[in-house]
C-alpha cells in the first residue's frame, strides 16, 4: 500500500481583486503552490452575490492550498486580522497525500 | 424625446430584464457571454471614437472637451463626498468610496446614450469617446485622497493603487482600442465594422438585458441602501450631469457633445470603480456602492436622465 | 423538398455534430457560448414575429391559430400519457411528465422548419411564433394534473409549480421580446436587424452543432430508452405533428402556417418542460424524457419530420 | 498561534433547479450561509452526465456549508428522505475555522 | 439522528486530456462513480496556469470520488507511480455520507 | 506590405494584448467566449474553403497542393527533431514532441495570413484550406515515432494514439465544415454569410486581443524556455517557411499559394498538437512547447514572419 503522509487543506473564499495579495500574503507564509476554484454565488453575513462579471469586483474565488502544519499556522496568522474587514471565509481541514515533501 | 427614448429597443430590453428579475424568474445571462459583450462594447466604442477623430483631426473643441471632463472627474466627488457624509450619514471611507464612483463614468450609459442622441440628431462628436476614457480614473484619486486610509491596509499592494488604477482592463482595453481606431481611422476600419459598428445596437441590447436583470436583483438584495443613500443616488446623476451640460454649453461645444459631457458627468462607474475600491478600500462596502450606482442611478439615467441632459442641452443651446 | 431540407448548412451542421460525438470525438462547445446563442434565438425569433405581427395588424386567422395551439398544448398530452402508459409501459409519473414534454414545444424545430419553409417558398406567418409562446406551457399544466403527485414533495415550492412554470427563463424571453417587436415595430426594429435578423440561419447552425453533439451523446448513454420509448419517441411527432397540419388546414390557415401548427404539435420541449419537471415530479428520470425528446424525436423532426409537415400541408392545401 | 474552532462541512450535490428548495430546506435546519460551486459533469448511478446548460435541468450545483454539530444534524436529517428519490450527493466531515461564532 | 458511515474522499487534480485516462484507471480500482469539478488556475512545481482553453490542453480539471477505503487504496497503488510525470495532484481525506452501500 | 501588415486591426489587437499582459492588466477575455470564437474561426474556414473548392471544381493545383502540404507536415519535424536535439540540447522526448508541433499547422496564422495577402491582392486559392486540414495531422505521428517511448505510459489509451489524432475536435470541425463547404457551395452558404463570412476579420481581431495576452502571459512565465529554445522557435519557422514557399513555386502554385504554403509549413500548432501530446507524451513540458509555438514563433509569424514569406513567394514568382 502507498504511504500517505498528513498535511492541512487551507481553502480560502475571496473576492477576485483580493486574490492576488492573498496569493502574496500566502507566499509570505511559505506557501507557493496552490490551485483556484470558481464559484457561483452564495450567501453570508455581507447579503447574497450572484458570479456576476459585470464588474468582477464582487465575484469570489476559492483559493485551495495543501501545506504543513506550520506554513499553514503561518497562513491563518497573517489572514485572520482581515477575515471580517474583507468578507473572507477560512477553512482548514486534514488532508492526506503521496508524497509529503512536496506539501512543506 | 423623452417617450421616444424609453421606447426604443435597448431600453425596452432593459426593462425586460427588470421586470423578470422583479417577478423571480430564473431568466440569466451566462456570466462568460456578458462580460464578452461588455468587452466587445468597449472595442467597439474605442474603435469607433478614434476612427472619428483620425477623419475629423484634433481640434479646438477635443482638447477643451478633454479639459473639462478631465476636470469633471477630478473634482465631482467633491461635493458628492459632502454630500454623502452630511445627508448620507455615511462614514468618511464609504463616502470616499461613493464618491469616486460617481466622479468616473459609466460606459454603458454612455453608449445607450450616443444611440439615442444620434436617433434624435444630435449625435456627440467623436472625441467625447476619448473625453469618456479621460474620465475614467480621474475620481478614483480623489476617492483615495479623501478616504485617507487607502493602501494601508496589509492586503495592499505594496506600489500603491496607481497601478491597478490605469492598467484596469477596461481602462486599458478602451484606450488600446482608441489608439488602433486613431492609427487605422475609418478607411482601415471598414474590413471589421460589420463587426464593431453595425452590430454595435443589437449587442448593446442583449447587455441591457443583462444589465436589467443584475440592478433588479440587486435592488431586491438592497441590504445595504437606505432611503437616504438612494435619494442621493437620483440627486447625485441630476446635479452632475446638469453641470456638465452647462460645462459644455460653456464651452461652445456643439448641443450632442454638451448632452454627452452630461452624460459622462451624470452617469456613475460600476465597472472600473469597484474592482480598484475593493482593493483599495475594503472596508467599504461593495453592497453599497455598487447598490447606488448599478441598481439606482444606472437605471434612472437610462430611463429618465439620458432624456433629460439631451433636453437641458437642446434647450441651452436654443 | 425532404433532400434539399437535408442538404442545408443547418442540417449539415446538426449531422457533423453528430457524427463527431458518435465516432467519440472531444469536439464541444463552451456551455456558456451555447445558452447564449440559446437565448439569442429566442430574442430574435420573437422580436422578428412580434414586428411582423405588428405589421400585419391582429386578424381573424391570428386568433384561430392561437386558440388552436392552447387546445393542441392542453390536450395532446392526454393520448400521449395513454401511449406511454400502455404501450411504453411506464409509471404514471414517467409517463405524465414525458407526456408533458410532447404537448409543449421545441423553440429551435421551430426555428429551423421556419427557415426551411420559408426556402421552400412557404414561410409560416408572423403570428406564428405567438402561437409558439402559446403552446409552451399549458401542457405542464396538463401533465401535472396526470401526474397527481405533483408538489407534494417536501422540496416542492410552497405556491404551487405555477410560478416555476410561467417564469421560466426562456419563456419570459420569447414573450417579452415578442411584445417589444409588437412595440417597436419592423421600422423600429431596422436599428437591430444586423444581429436580430441578419445573422440569425448562421447563429442556428452553431446551435445546431451544438444540439448534435448533445443528442447524440445523449443517445450513446441511452440509459433509460428501451425500444417502446424510441418507438413512441418517433410515433408521437408523427401523430402530433399530422393532427397539427389537419387542424391548420382545417382553420384554413395558409399552407406554411398549418405547417408550422404541424411543426409545433409535433415537436417536444428540452428546455423548458424538463427545468419544471426535474423540480416538480422529482421521481421521474429526466434520462428518459430528454433521452426521448432530444435524442430521438428532435434529430427525426430536423431530418424528416419538418420535411413531411410541409409536404402534407401542401398536399392537404392543393 | 490563533485559536481554531471545530465545525461541521456540509457539501450537497443536486440538480441546478433543485438548488432553491434545497436552500430553503437548509435555512430551516438554521443554515442561512452557504457557498454554491459549479461542477463540470459526472456519472454516478443514474448514469453520465456532462454540464449542458441547454436545459438546464439535469446541470449540478455543489452547495457548501460550514455549520455547527447541531445544525448539520438537522439538514442532514431533512434531507437523508430525499437523497435517493432526487439523485442528491451529501457529505460530511471536519473542518476547522478562524470566528466560530460566525458558523453556529 | 441520521446515521453517518465514514468513507473515503479522493480528489485528483489533472490536465484535462488526461481525465478520460484517469477516470478509466478509476474504474479499474472498482471507483466508477465521480464527480468533475472546473478550476480557474494555479501555481505548482510546474509553474503558473491560467485556465486558457485554447489549446485546452494544460486546463486542469478536479476528479472528486467518495469511496470505501479498499477502493481508495487501490486507486492510490496505480495513481502513486503516474503523479510525478504526469504533474497529478492527489488528496484523500475522511468524510461522512448517507447511504453508506451507495459508496463501497 | 510589411508595414502595412503591421498596421492592421488584426495586428494591432494582438499587440494591445501583448503590451496589456506585460504591463501586467488583469484583462481578460472569459474562456468560453475564446474557445467560441477559435471554433467559428474554425467553422468560418472551413465553409468558405470548401465553397471556393466547389466553385472552382477539382484542379491540378489542388492535388499537387495537397501533396506538399502532407510531404511538409511527415518530414518537418525531422530536420527540427536533429535541431533541438543538437542546438537546442532537448532529451528525446522533448523534442519529439516540439518538432511535431512544428510539423503541425496553426489554423489562426493561415487564417491572419490568408487575410493580410487578401488585402496586398494575393489571395491565396480556396483548396488552401483543404491543404490546412491535411497538415494538421501527419506531424503528430512523426513526432510519436521519434519519441518512441510514445503510449507505453500506463494512462496512454489502450488503442494507440490515432483516435485521439484523427477525432481531435478542431480537426474534426475544420474538416467537416470544409465539407458542408463543398456539399453547399458558394450558392447554398448565402444564408449563413452574414455570420461565416462577413464578419471574419472583426472576429479575428477579438481573438487575436486574446492571443496576444495569452503569448505575452506565458512568455514572462517562461519557466521552461532557454535561449537556445528562443532562438530555435525563431529559426524554425523561417527555414520550414522558407521551404514551404520555394516548394509552392517550385510546384507552379500562383504566388498567394505559394506564400500560404509557407505559412503553414513555418506557422506551430498550440491547438491541436498539445491536446494529443499532453496524453501521449506526458514527460514532455508543456511549458515547452506551448512556450515555443504560442509566445514565440506565433507573435513572430504574425507580425514579421507572414510579411516575409508573402515577400518572398512575390520575388520568386517575378
Ligand atoms: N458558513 C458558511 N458556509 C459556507 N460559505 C460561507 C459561510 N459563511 C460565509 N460564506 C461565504 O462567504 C461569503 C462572505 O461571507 P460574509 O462575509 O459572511 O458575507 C458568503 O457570501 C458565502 O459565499
Ligand atoms: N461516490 C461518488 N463520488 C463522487 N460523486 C458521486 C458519487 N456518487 C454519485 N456522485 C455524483 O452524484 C451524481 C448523482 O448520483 P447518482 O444519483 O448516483 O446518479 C453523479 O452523477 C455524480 O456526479
Ligand atoms: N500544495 C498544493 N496545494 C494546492 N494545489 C497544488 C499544490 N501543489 C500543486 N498544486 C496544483 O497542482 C498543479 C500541478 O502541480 P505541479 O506538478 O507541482 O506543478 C499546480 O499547478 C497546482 O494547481
Ligand atoms: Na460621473
Ligand atoms: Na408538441
Ligand atoms: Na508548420
Amino acid at each position: 500500500m502507498t504511504e500517505t503522509i498528513h498535511r492541512r487543506r487551507i481553502e480560502v473564499l475571496a473576492d477576485e481583486p483580493l486574490i492576488p495579495a492573498i496569493v502574496a500574503l500566502a507566499a509570505e507564509a511559505g506557501i507557493v503552490h496552490y490551485t483556484l476554484l470558481p464559484t457561483a454565488g452564495g450567501a453570508g453575513a455581507h447579503g447574497r452575490w450572484r458570479d456576476d462579471q459585470l464588474s468582477g469586483a464582487t465575484a469570489k474565488v476559492m483559493l485551495l492550498a495543501i501545506t504543513s502544519q506550520d506554513h499553514a499556522a503561518a497562513f491563518i496568522d497573517r489572514l485572520a486580522p482581515l477575515l471580517e474587514s474583507h468578507h473572507l471565509l477560512l477553512m482548514s481541514s486534514d488532508v492526506e497525500v503521496v508524497r509529503g515533501r512536496k506539501f512543506d | 424625446m423623452a417617450v421616444d427614448a424609453l421606447l426604443q429597443p435597448v431600453v425596452l430590453f432593459f426593462l425586460l430584464g427588470a421586470m423578470a428579475a422583479l417577478a423571480r424568474s430564473d431568466l440569466a445571462i451566462p456570466e462568460a457571454v456578458a462580460k464578452g459583450i461588455s468587452l466587445y462594447l468597449m472595442m467597439s466604442i474605442g474603435l469607433r471614437g478614434g476612427g472619428e477623430v483620425a477623419e475629423s483631426g484634433f481640434t479646438h473643441d477635443m482638447v477643451l472637451a478633454g479639459g473639462a471632463g478631465l476636470a469633471l472627474s477630478f473634482l465631482l466627488p467633491l461635493p458628492a463626498f459632502w454630500l454623502l457624509r452630511t445627508l448620507g450619514q455615511l462614514d468618511r471611507t464609504n463616502a470616499a468610496a461613493v464618491a469616486a464612483h460617481y466622479g468616473s463614468v459609466s460606459v454603458v450609459t454612455f453608449a445607450t446614450g450616443s444611440e439615442i442622441l444620434r436617433q434624435a440628431g444630435m449625435a456627440p462628436a467623436g472625441f467625447m469617446v476619448g473625453v469618456l476614457a479621460v474620465m475614467e480614473t480621474p475620481a478614483i484619486i480623489t476617492g483615495l485622497l479623501l478616504a485617507r486610509t487607502a493602501g494601508k491596509d496589509s492586503l495592499a499592494p505594496r506600489g500603491g493603487m496607481l497601478h491597478e488604477t490605469f492598467l484596469n482592463g477596461s481602462v486599458i482595453l478602451l484606450l488600446g482600442s482608441f489608439l488602433i481606431g486613431l492609427i487605422d481611422g475609418k478607411e482601415g476600419l471598414k474590413a471589421v465594422a460589420p463587426v464593431f459598428d453595425v452590430p454595435f445596437r443589437g449587442m448593446l441590447c442583449i447587455f441591457l438585458l443583462d444589465m436589467g436583470l443584475i440592478a433588479a436583483r440587486r435592488l431586491m438584495d438592497r441590504r445595504a441602501l437606505t432611503l437616504r443613500t438612494v435619494l442621493l443616488a437620483l440627486a447625485l446623476p441630476v446635479m452632475n450631469g446638469s453641470l456638465g451640460v452647462v460645462l459644455g454649453t460653456a464651452l461652445a461645444l456643439d448641443p450632442g457633445s454638451a448632452a454627452a459631457l452630461g452624460i459622462l458627468a451624470g452617469s456613475a462607474s460600476y465597472i472600473a470603480v469597484p474592482a480598484v475600491m475593493r482593493l483599495a478600500l475594503p472596508a467599504a462596502d461593495p453592497g453599497l456602492y455598487l447598490g447606488m450606482s448599478l441598481a439606482v442611478t444606472f437605471p434612472f439615467n437610462l430611463t429618465l436622465g439620458i432624456a433629460f441632459y439631451g433636453w437641458l442641452a437642446a434647450l441651452l443651446a436654443s
